[in-house]
């Protein structure tokens, strides 16, 4: 009888903050990565940060399509995907090109996709990613179903799902941390929380102060990173990855970052968001931080952050001339119809055979008239 | 042989593919210690364990995409949606991801899941329990939709759908569920996915139907037997996507005149294929229009009303006279 | 920089207890009611009560169709619904036939509902109440928009949403409850936690120790309340109908009680649930406990609640005589046609017409043969 | 008269609309400031603030359930639905209650709301971006579905829609937002939902076609009157359901062949209902069986290979050939 207050137990909502944006660290906290984990997140995250650039500049040029860019979300899943096995799973959605490049996605694979070729969502032979999820959340069940699996085949793998802070408001989101909660599925839910889904702002997408707290919902431990911070990401998905992997059950992640730049190349975010707000967020750059970091704790030196951007610069222009010319070879309209069933049904093949005809005829009037 | 209601022959089914792969996982709304609110899966927990028969959250969106995740794992989830009126709470998982993604990534993943559900009226359900909305996936190209007609050909297709590589929505007639008893067989039986079946031969008319539609449309050609002295031939259709439409073609051309038979709503509903199909294929051996005897384009009306809403022998029937007059 | 606690503000997460099973009453918590109230709120109890009881033998007659019984759960939809005035919105989902009565729904009306006439679901004219909603959680969504035009129109008015423990798991759920909170609508929702959806307990339906504390996801208040409390329900819904009506936002209702019957009259809990928890229910009545209460109280006399309970029982038998006579009278078939638009289109018309001619001709075969 | 794109002319029937009567609400995502990733909300929360442009959370079941609240309460809700291929994550609240509203009361209460949602392909956009699905909401009993083919019949219909007091699904064909302009008159200007029009009158064959396949049927119509001397007629369907029967019926009877074209998959598609309305209304004027010119049976390809799965003049032009060739 009486009032009392409820303390929700399971489920503690930290901050965690290691590395700040003035080049401050708290050592007591410092994660112990190992030297070649350190340069393998910083290529990935330089590579990742160029690539991004070399594909803007080609929607500019008009060489791809619609694309959303990633600069500055870096460090919230490199450092987050990096712990990682290859026999783990890796659930993207639209915004982890440097996660997905260092997971094995090749760049030829991005710039198919964004050249709206159906091959730029083929996954690599036996990798355990899935392709990008467009529908937005709709993904995060899909890991949980992996997940799920994975506790029913015994392996130890563990799954990490990505999502925005959009994705929160979605019924698949709660519906999948739900479920992982309630199977203790060994899954990490990573929200990029880059503080806009287009045009809506945090504030407009939920009342929550944090989306780390909807963790209470579910009886699931959550916390709220600086999203900027690859040390604290690292040191936040370590704990989440290791308790999933040793039976604990999923967690969300909440990495606070930003986006830099618009939505896509189809959106002007000058309609809805200050130049200053930007710039404040522009000098909390993950990779500058980080590079100065490493550069203190001497694991890179100058000269080769100089051999590393040439290196990483010659890797992306032969990507792109290789899919410029694979593109020469791709679109043959016939492919639609394969692959939506292991065995084509005879409509479909109908329809297959339609087209063929119509190219065929199409071919030989171009040729004689 | 022993005689079975669907009940019983689907509950088959999902025993012996459980016991032959252990990739089979069954997941759903209430099918664990209860069995299942029409008893599908009843002592399946009991029998295989919860990690086997997964009772799952009320969130159907959930049973869909993680269904997806876990046929992309390499298991193979056969989901019950408790009543095919909550289906659509998970149309976006099956739509956007059962559906693509073998065709997303080329052949390289790909999701083989059964989407189980009870549809169809006549059983004085409550409100929204009582549709017949499978045109939908119908017309969503990725997925085929199985429908049985009854107990051995049901457990005989939900054998062959647990072992399709690709995603199969199965609807199961709930007017059937316990309506009838046929002798099915303990050793294993499978029916090819994508063919009709020639439920009763004939050369007057065809009349096409499938699910809980076959019986009423069998009965038809009993009546035209009696008082017209036609032969009508029965097409259960038991696959409606893929269309078996050689099977459909053939027989028309042979009879000239068709009846196709749906509870679904009448206008964009399955029928409406099916007479393109024909217009297509044998136009020119038509005698008259193809009649559709069909749900009314309204909600099926809450059970006091429901009967008049299904077709019944007698609606076919005329429709089938309909076709003989000019 | 560092690791600290985040304590989520705007939500606190109470629990409220206030007359105990055993009689006991946390004088400094009870509520002040007045007389009348509390007479209007025992009244409904008890003709819910009956009125449930009446509807399963009817069942078990086969004189109505299938039915969710809702004994045992009355205080929590009655301390609650109390509260709203007739100017207010009622959305219920399918466990609150007292309130439904006391807001005004018929008897009538639900004996044509569950004996499957369209004539159940009709509201009575000028009522704020929304008919049962039988796709769980998904009435939640159209309370938040009411809950949004009520704040548009600036009218006062305040709308109560009601569902199960089992739809915390829907996503509408979610989205309903994260919309509320950020356009802060004057909506309540009292979440009926009866430990079961159909078969599935509440430990399976999700890993949070509390459904109160979903709350917090939405940076919303939430209290949890022994639901077969009567004073402790009112006292949350005042709490909360006040707070929304003075602007203040949503609230999460948690009110912890027990469906004593089985799921619907289809249902056989012997399958999944021991006869010892039932029984351990059927000691916290809410009734028995609300009526010992106002006794004590001298607000009621064991003489007047026999002439309630007579009372009670005529106008009960009265309403399924009523109902009996009415269904006579109703099931034309052809009215399945009408209501579904406006004005009715050429192919529904044509619809309605070969059906009202095929009855015409099965009437005069039936006539002459 | 201005002319214009069909964005700015829906956003003319929005803010119009708007001025004239304070419960249309619009909600969507992106509405607000940003205007709608097409634009067709622009500068409509500058002018009428946020408590008329509702930018919503990221939820599209939120934007329809909530606007069948709205709509009960007697607002007249026009919600956004981003892309029509994410309109899936609500098609419970369409299915369960914006489309039953009005039945399962017995007119007591309704729900006047609009559901846009931009459709369709050709303008090279992400995957789940250009499905053309239509077909499962007309063959939803209680709504309306409306397809508008150019900037004018666009903003009439959408001002129709809106005042219409039962729920209106109105797809925009993203592929017709700003690839012509129109006059589009200022003063009021309705039409009549559930009518078709013909576009193009003719007498040797019918081409049916709506929204942005409208344009390739008239052009090949052009072809048919340049190469072979005929001439065809176009009928323009505006709304899809309920379908303009009588006119569609009229039209073949007069020429006594048809060809249907959509950008829809085939199977199950609104093509074949139409097919069987012809059979059923105009079987015996029928001088060929009607040809469908439409999507393919499978996704819409990505965007480099999107033009083959889209009907174009050429295709539609040699099907309306093929029914003159026995
Ligand atoms: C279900 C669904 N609704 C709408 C969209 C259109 N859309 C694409 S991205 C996006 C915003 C996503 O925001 P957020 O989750 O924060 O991710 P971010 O883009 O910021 O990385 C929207 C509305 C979509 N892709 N899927
Ligand atoms: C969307 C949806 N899925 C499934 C069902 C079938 N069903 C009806 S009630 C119910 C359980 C509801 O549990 P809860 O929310 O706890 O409410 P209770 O029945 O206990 O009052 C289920 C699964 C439904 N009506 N709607
Ligand atoms: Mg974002
Ligand atoms: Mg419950």
């Amino acid at each position: 009888m009486g009032r009392k207050r409820i303390e929700p137990s399971n489920c503690t909502i930290d901050y965690l903050s290691i590395l700040d944006e003035y080049g401050n660290l708290d050592t007591g906290l410092e994660p112990e990565i190992p030297p070649e984990m350190h340069l393998k997140m910083l290529r990935a995250m330089l590579l990742g940060r160029r690539f991004d650039e070399r594909l803007l500049d080609l929607q500019r040029q008009g060489r791809i399509g619609t694309y959303p860019p990633t600069k500055g979300q870096e460090a919230a899943h490199i450092g987050s995907a990096i712990l990682l096995k290859d026999s783990d799973w890796f659930v993207p959605s639209f915004r982890e090109m440097a996660a997905e490049i260092m997971r094995g996605r090749t760049m030829e694979s991005a710039l198919l996709y964004f050249n709206g070729y159906n091959e730029g969502t083929i996954v690599p032979e036996g990798s355990k990613d899935l392709p990008m999820a467009v529908p937005v959340a709709s993904q995060i069940l899909h890991a949980v179903g992996l997940a799920w699996a994975a506790k029913y085949r015994q392996t130890g793998e563990v799954v990490m799902a990505f999502f925005g802070d959009g994705a929160t408001s979605e019924g698949d989101f709660h519906e999948g941390l739900n479920c992982a909660a309630v199977y203790q599925a060994p899954v990490v839910f990573v929200c990029q929380n880059n503080q806009w889904a287009i045009s809506v702002p945090l504030a407009r997408q939920t009342h929550s102060e944090t989306l780390a707290q909807k963790a209470i919902a579910y009886g699931m431990p959550g916390i709220q990173v600086d999203g900027n911070d690859i040390l604290a990401v690292y040191a936040a998905a370590k704990e989440a990855v290791d308790r999933a992997r040793d039976g604990g059950g999923p967690t969300l992640i909440e990495c606070v970052t930003y986006r830099i730049m618009m939505h896509t190349t189809s959106d002007d975010p000058k309609k809805y968001r200050s130049e200053e707000e930007v710039e404040c967020w522009r000098q909390r750059d993950p990779l500058i931080r980080y590079r100065k970091y490493l550069l203190q704790k001497n694991l890179i030196t100058e000269q080769q952050l100089i051999a590393l951007e040439e290196e990483i610069k010659q890797d992306i222009q032969a990507a792109v001339e290789r899919a410029e010319k694979r593109m020469q070879e791709l679109g043959n309209p016939l492919d639609q119809f394969d692959h939506l069933f292991a065995e084509m049904p005879p409509r479909l093949r109908k329809h297959k055979e339609a087209l063929a005809k119509e190219l065929a005829e199409a071919g030989r009037e171009a040729h004689h008239g | 042989m022993a005689k079975m209601t669907m009940v019983e022959a689907l509950n088959m089914a999902l025993r012996q593919e459980m016991k032959r792969d252990d990739s089979v996982i069954l997941l759903g709304q209430d099918i664990g210690p209860d069995g299942g609110v029409f008893r599908v899966t009843d002592r399946l927990f009991a029998e295989f364990g919860e990690n086997r028969v997964v009772d799952t959250p009320l969130a159907e969106a959930s049973i869909v995409g993680m269904s997806v995740g876990m046929a992309v794992y390499g298991l193979k989830p056969v989901c019950e949606i408790q009543f095919s009126g909550f289906i659509y709470q998970a149309f976006h998982q099956i739509e956007n991801h059962a559906a693509r993604m073998r065709w997303r990534t080329r052949g390289r993943l790909h999701v083989p899941m059964v989407m189980r559900a009870p549809y169809g009226a006549g059983v004085r359900a409550l409100e929204h329990h009582s549709e017949s909305r499978e045109a939908y996936w119908a017309h969503t190209p990725g997925l085929k939709v199985v429908i049985p007609s009854g107990p051995r050909n049901a457990r005989a297709l939900l054998v062959s759908a647990i072992r399709d590589p690709d995603p199969v929505i199965f609807y199961e007639a709930k007017a059937l569920y316990r309506s009838l008893r046929e002798d099915v067989p303990e050793e294993e039986e499978t029916l090819p996915i994508g063919r009709a079946n020639i439920a009763r031969a004939g050369d007057a008319v065809t009349i096409i139907a499938y699910g809980a539609m076959v019986r009423p449309a069998l009965e038809a050609a009993d009546l035209l037997a009696e008082k017209e002295k036609m032969a009508a031939e029965v097409i259960d259709l038991l696959t409606l996507s893929p269309l078996d439409e050689e099977l459909l073609v053939a027989s028309v051309k042979k009879t000239g005149r068709a009846v196709v038979v749906h509870e679904a709503p009448q206008s964009f509903g399955p029928g409406a294929e099916i007479v393109a199909r024909l217009m297509e294929g044998a136009f020119y051996y038509l005698e008259a229009p193809i009649e559709r005897v069909t749900g009314f384009d309204t909600i099926v009306p809450y059970f006091s009303r429901e009967k008049s809403y299904l077709p019944g022998a007698e609606r076919i029937a005329a429709a089938a006279r309909r076709t003989f007059i000019k």
